[in-house]
């Protein structure tokens, strides 16, 4: 399941409603990334999140097609707010079921390292310094690296 | 006419995350439109920066890709994920 | 927060009270273990979990403890059912939350790798089989093997 | 009287997860109570596996160990996790 949002996000109603789709796995992860109130930049008021659908969505779901390639992991959510939200607010969520623990958490993990690295979106900070686009920070580069295939 | 959109920072310099455009005859490629509209908007090469990617209906392209008055452009500087 | 309990648990209630007690955490990670419907002596109808309290306890909050050296994760939450319980039923839930989120995976991965292999509790399952007290399993005992130090 | 603990497939062997035992004099070490233990239950060395860890008092310890009337002393089996 994916969903692309304005809305807020609540991440525990999110996780009761995939356990109910998830009946029979052994294991359930869940991810939840929230807005940080510091940035590099000081303290951060807002931030603005912008997608381009469906290229966004398109990329998300090639990623949650990949996870289930190399994962046994039959059941996958991953639910991502767009538009303007404020620090401690949750921005992304991710859970993952199968069998047994290592592949949720691994998809989970995977499934993160692509949505905070490679997915289509474009995110500006507001901070007590003002309002400024932000790039990629480069351990996230390293992390979604980690998953790279050797014919890569 | 076609649709551009400008992505990201890119919007704080043309003025607008969207608009649409008369192509001009000279403009038959996208990497003619990224020359045409860096030019328009006085941006001294920020739309020509190799890592400003273009969408053409939703897919990336290469700059030889033509355009036509009926795409949607998007211009795309890097993405940096949610 | 460590809580070892015969009542079953909510996993998405537990997951939005610890929310509550992570503001400021840019990453948070829940793992729900449930208990499988399928086992190597068949169809599992119910598993019974023995603690020995104080041990087990003691033990769980040391691995915490420990998960708080190597890992910045101020917060942390482990919630682990004892007694009889159901397939499909919620055995445990770990949460820990961080600023990144790769601190926030691997304390909740290091948690449940002590949980499943070193934790003081022995189990007995009863299947269409009838009941058997089962041992741990080979996988589990490399899984906690990752997080050795090279001292240890 | 010693109050005795059997976790796990030990109760099944016992009967019982506890019980309390008057010490015989011969028993003032985990290693003898283990030895007596295991003839009183006809157990054939299923308590004397060394795999069967002693704890006394909620302290894992060696054979050598001094048990005394007042201690609470398990016998646990190797733990699988939950």
């Amino acid at each position: 399941m994916l969903t692309v949002t304005e809305g807020p996000l609540d991440a525990s109603a999110l996780l009761n409603e995939f356990e109910k789709t998830a009946m029979g796995a052994g294991a359930i992860v869940s991810f939840t990334g929230l807005v940080r109130a510091e940035a590099a930049a000081g303290q951060v008021k807002g931030l603005y999140l912008q997608a381009y659908s469906p290229m966004t969505e398109n990329g998300i779901q090639a990623a949650i097609d990949e996870a289930k390639t190399r994962w046994p992991v039959p059941n996958v959510s991953v639910a991502h707010r767009v538009g303007e939200m404020m620090a401690g607010e949750a921005i992304v969520f991710v859970a993952t079921a199968s069998v047994h623990r290592r592949a949720a958490f691994e998809a989970a993990d995977f499934l993160m390292d692509y949505l905070k690295t490679k997915a289509v979106f474009w995110k500006r900070e507001t901070t007590d310094q003002g309002e400024a686009w932000i790039e990629p920070r480069a351990d996230d580069y390293a992390d979604a690296e980690r998953w790279a295939k050797s014919s890569d | 006419m076609a649709r551009i959109l400008y992505f990201g920072r890119l919007s704080d310099l043309t003025g607008a995350a969207e608009e649409t455009v008369a192509l001009p005859d000279t403009v038959s490629t996208a990497g003619e439109l990224r020359q045409f509209l860096d030019l328009r908007f006085e941006a001294n090469g920020a739309l020509l920066e190799p890592t400003v990617r273009i969408a053409i209906n939703n897919e990336l392209c290469f700059d030889t890709m033509a355009v036509t008055e009926t795409d949607e452009i998007a211009f795309m500087p890097p993405v940096g994920g949610g």
